[in-house]
């Protein structure tokens, strides 16, 4: 037992709960919205502190890293693009004491039920003792990529599916022309562009590193996907190249070779997403280069649609 | 402790008073470039400190480019950032008139 | 057909609407709509072939990727599953032959053009609906939860207007509150039982604080996506907001997917761990939604209302089902337990046929009449004799009247009560069912009224029409062919005879 | 990385379920909402990486780390169509909340 150690995790996790409730209390959006990123980042700590570094890169990434930059580009609309909001009613003396009342309430009889539970094994010596036959060494790449693959690719899908959502509140399938915004500054186009080769290199790097250690599919694409934001806020647009055809198949790619490999699985007889174990290592690594593409570009296109749709919006069909 | 841990613990130390005075800095300034000012200096030159000290702790010469590869790219990242701010605190406050503060 | 062949099939029938979603997507606009229905009909075959093998060969599991539980994950198949999984395939083709004429006439496109997407996130969430029937692990539940919930909404926005933008994204809201509460349960159950398969943790169940809470959590996180009251706020706006053949879908099926998970665990993984008080809070919640989805309903203006508040009251008979089955160790062999069980089950069914051919139905009358006020639908039997037989059969079932399906489930329900001595849920059905007859029987008046001011109709297609009453003539038809399904939902769901078959124990 | 580290942070889920439940119904503001859930699913998260850091002697367990791997991919995915939501409504009506009057 350390008591430094302890301290530090007590005072971050005092840290955690104090950004998440003041995220949630601070006043107007952008306050919230820096705090968020905060306990996200915060969280991050939380992660790697319990030993998932492989969590702590996705969250940081994706959780936080992506989230962000949505969030922080809502702020601009919210705030700017309608002159005023209404004033807000002040809430009630007795809704916040019912707030704060429910909040006290569900904790504690949370917190309850996890002092009261029991050790249980867990799966750990279970994938230990399968990771040989997995094609990979690193234990969490073997349960995502072969274990339980199936939620992966579900996963992967539900990226294909928020996407098709996105189309659908947005009122267009489909990605703007090329932008015509003027470009916000050519020292930020001029660093991303400069440091593409080392980002191209360090998502390849990530990718590569899963079979052994933490990384894998998830961190490799949204280093992708991130070097694709920066290129946009660098002031390049929807490359013209990227057809229609062209962008519904990196979309969806990832979810369909998985598709392809699984069903063809039931085709040698074997089931569903079965590897032949001779094979499972290097069909790892395909699936994984083919998911890494398509979520790193549908990550890009989330936010490519959001900015797209900000600037240009969808023709108005508020009739109702 | 040996030679090389003590000079770990008072750069990694300097580092932390380095970072601690950007954040004092930052809450404490009264406008926004000192403010900046404050953060983007005491970042860079506390980041910087605190990766020479680890660098002497780490075995393999790998290791340690990586901690400097880390600090480079955050120092890009940081200068990039600063002078996108300053560009639109630039734009935001003053207008036209964007000689006047820009020195 | 042998057993071995089971096991490709049971992939199948999430990997083939899966593959047909990709297609769709992947196709210029023009062809979405063949392929879409070319895929409806291959899922539809394979689920017919689980029926039929399933019935053969009992239940089945399957592992996935090889590795079996505790590592792997199992899907498994049982006469419940086959049941459900058939429901949502016979609901489904009719929908999709209405949608395709629905979208080729131009109707609630507008000027957008992401109507479109309608068939690859239909064919998307009918595997993630399959899946829910057959997985057996709590996480990949989880996944596939959301899979169901994320395509639920943007269907439910697809028409881009903004009364369904505002509904969709409480709907969303909703369903992450519902789908997170029900992970952090399983959290728990993880953190408890050291296992996900379903069979697993039901060998670790006991009484113990935390399963009691886990069992909280997932209850409630299903009831809010099952839209029990009062967790229902939610559903009316969406389900009434959206295109009719995405209504017809939310209400017919995507609620039935989340009921059928309360059910699952209810009788096989909280059996013996839920008490019979919570099983009464659970009927009581139902009688209240009865009551107040149904006294809402009639209050209703607008035709999509009054239809999707049925639903709220609809849903209700459903969880008059957990008081009945949740029984001490004295009376574990009675009788009423089939009955209760059946009728339960009987009532998904027919108001998953009934409700369908119901918001079918209101959108040709919207479509004809050019509005969704209840008072603008007159006189309409003359002109539109189709589609309002097609609203009167459904609307028979959905009160409960003789001989449609309707009726059996209520009948089987009502002997259960009596039988079991629980005498008190049986006024709550009758009242239940003169309520559904209240709003049935309004709009029905309205049409079959002469009336003076009657206006010119719109033409609406022929197989609009068509779709619906095939809906309907379902909703009655189950009544008469009750054995068949009946002897299907007994395989491997022995009544109060949980313990899964030899084979399938890892 | 001690024992009682991770009951620390397991016991942290508590609060943090509670704040973004309560936060999802209370917040007025869509954005705000949008926080309060992934608040709520970075609860479940936790807890679920905490119950890997109990070791029974073969490190941590990975079956958690793959679940919240893909619970965040999910969590973001509808977050960002969340948010699109919430962009068109106030882009249409000038709502930034349920119940509004445009």
């Amino acid at each position: 037992m350390n008591p430094v150690a302890v301290g530090f995790d007590g005072l971050l996790a005092l840290l955690i709960l104090f950004l998440a409730v003041r995220a949630l209390t601070a006043p107007g959006l952008q306050q919230p919205v820096i705090l968020f990123i905060a306990f996200g980042l915060a969280m991050a700590l939380a992660w790697a502190r319990m030993r998932a570094p492989d969590v702590a890169l996705a969250e940081a990434a994706i959780g936080t890293g992506l989230l962000g930059v949505l969030l922080i580009d809502s702020l601009g609309l919210f705030t700017r693009s309608k002159s005023e909001t209404p004033p807000q009613p002040r809430r009630s003396r007795a809704a916040s004491i019912l707030a704060v009342g429910t909040t006290l309430l569900l904790a504690g009889g949370l917190g309850f039920a996890i002092l009261a539970m029991p050790e249980a094994e867990g799966l750990a010596a279970a994938a230990a003792e399968k990771l040989g036959a997995s094609g990979v060494d690193h234990p969490v790449t073997a349960v995502l990529l072969n274990f339980r693959s199936f939620d992966t690719w579900l996963e992967i899908g539900v990226l294909l599916i928020a996407m098709w959502g996105l189309f659908c509140a947005g009122g267009r399938e489909g990605f703007a022309p090329r932008a015509t915004e003027a470009r916000p500054g050519t020292v930020l186009g001029g660093t991303v562009q400069s440091l593409l080769p080392l980002v191209l290199l360090v998502g390849i790097y990530l990718l590569w590193l899963g079979k052994v250690d933490s990384g894998g599919a998830f961190q490799a694409g949204v280093v992708l996907g991130a070097a694709g934001i920066l290129l946009r806020l660098g002031g390049l647009g929807f490359p013209d190249w990227l057809r229609p055809w062209l962008v519904r198949t990196l979309l969806l790619f990832g979810f369909a070779f998985m598709l392809l490999v699984g069903l063809s699985a039931l085709f040698a007889g074997a089931a569903f997403l079965e590897y032949p174990p001779t094979l499972a290592g290097p069909l790892i690594l395909a699936v994984e280069l083919a998911a890494t593409l398509s979520i790193g570009f549908t990550l890009y296109c989330f936010f490519t649609y959001l900015f797209d749709l900000r600037i240009h919006p969808a023709t108005a069909s508020s009739e109702s | 402790m040996t030679i090389s841990e003590g000079v770990t613990l008072i750069l990694c130390l300097a580092g932390a008073v380095f970072f601690l005075a950007g954040t004092v800095g930052l809450l404490r300034f009264p406008d926004f470039f000192s403010r900046l000012h404050a953060l983007t200096k005491a970042d860079t030159l506390g980041l910087g400190l605190i990766v020479l000290g680890l660098m002497l702790q780490v075995g393999s010469i790998a290791a340690a480019l990586k901690l400097l590869l880390i600090w480079v790219l955050a120092l890009l990242a940081s200068t990039t950032v600063c002078h996108l701010l300053g560009n639109y605190e630039l734009s935001r406050s003053s207008g036209g008139e964007k000689r006047k503060a820009g020195s | 057909m042998t057993a071995a062949a089971l096991s490709p099939l049971m992939a199948a029938a999430v990997a083939v609407p899966t593959a047909g979603a990709l297609a769709a997507f992947l196709l210029p606009n023009r062809w979405r709509a063949a392929v879409g229905l070319g895929f409806s009909v291959l899922t539809l075959l394979a689920t017919f072939a689980l029926a039929a093998g399933v019935t053969l060969h009992g239940p089945q599991d399957l592992f996935l990727g090889g590795w079996a539980p505790p590592l792997g994950i199992r899907l498994h198949l049982d006469g419940l599953a086959a049941v459900f999984l058939a429901m949502t395939a016979l609901v489904a083709i009719p929908v999709g032959i209405y949608a395709r004429t629905f979208f080729a006439a131009g109707e609630g496109s507008g000027s957008t053009d992401q109507t479109h997407l309608f068939w690859p996130l239909w064919l998307i969430l009918w595997a993630g609906m399959n899946g829910v029937y057959l997985s057996a692990d709590l996480f990949n539940l989880y996944v596939m939860i959301e899979v169901t919930g994320i395509s639920a909404v943007a269907l439910a926005v697809l028409s881009g207007k903004v009364p369904a933008l505002t509904a969709g994204l409480r709907y969303l809201l909703a369903a992450l509150v519902g789908s997170l509460s029900y992970l952090m349960g399983v959290a728990l159950m993880y953190g408890t039982a050291g296992a996900l398969d379903l069979a697993l943790v039901a060998e670790a169940m006991d009484r113990q604080w935390t399963l009691r809470v886990a069992m909280g959590l997932l209850l409630v996180g299903l009831m809010v996506k099952t839209a029990l009251f009062p967790l229902h706020f939610w559903l009316p706006a969406a389900h009434s907001a959206a295109l009719p053949p995405v209504s017809a879908i939310l209400s017919a099926l995507v609620v039935k997917a989340t009921f059928y998970l309360i059910l699952r665990f209810w009788v096989e993984v909280f059996e013996g761990s839920v008490t019979i008080a919570a099983s009464q809070a659970m009927g009581g919640l139902g009688a209240a939604a009865i009551l107040w989805g149904s006294y809402q309903a009639l209050r209703q203006e607008r035709l999509k209302l009054i239809v999707a508040h049925s639903t709220v009251g609809q849903l209700g008979f459903l969880f008059l089902l957990l008081p009945l089955i949740t029984v001490d160790a004295t009376a574990a062999e009675a009788p009423w337990l089939a009955w209760a069980w059946h009728g339960g089950i009987y009532q998904a069914l027919a108001h998953a046929f009934a409700k369908a051919s119901l918001f079918l139905a209101v959108g040709i009358f919207v479509i004809a009449v050019g509005s969704d006020d209840r008072r603008a639908s007159v006189d309409l039997v003359g002109r539109l004799p189709m589609t309002t037989f097609a609203f009167g059969l459904a609307g028979m079932s959905l009160i409960g009247l003789p001989p449609s399906g309707g009726f059996v489930a209520k009948w089987m329900l009502l002997k259960a009560t009596f039988a079991s001595g629980q005498w008190w849920w049986a006024p709550v059905i009758v009242a239940g069912s003169f309520l559904t007859a209240g709003y049935v029987f309004g709009i029905l008046r309205q049409a079959f009224a002469p009336s003076e001011r009657r206006q010119p109709l719109r033409q609406v297609p022929k197989t609009l029409e068509i779709c619906a009453l095939a809906l309907a003539v379902l909703a009655i038809l189950i009544g008469f062919r009750s054995e068949e399904v009946l002897t299907l939902l007994d395989i491997g769901v022995p009544f109060a005879e949980p313990a899964p078959p030899e084979g399938s124990e890892p | 990385m001690t024992a009682e580290a991770h009951e620390i942070y397991a016991l942290l889920a508590a609060p943090l379920f509670a704040v973004g439940l309560v936060g999802v119904f209370a917040c007025r503001h869509f954005l705000k909402k949008i926080i309060a859930a992934k608040i709520l699913g970075a609860s479940a998260f936790l807890l679920l990486i905490a119950l890997a850091a109990r070791d029974h002697g073969e490190g941590p367990d990975p079956v958690p780390h793959a679940m919240v791997i893909t619970g965040i991919v999910v969590a973001v995915s509808a977050a960002a169509f969340a948010l699109t939501l919430a962009r068109r409504i106030w882009q249409e009506t000038g709502q930034s909340g349920f119940g509004e009057k445009p």
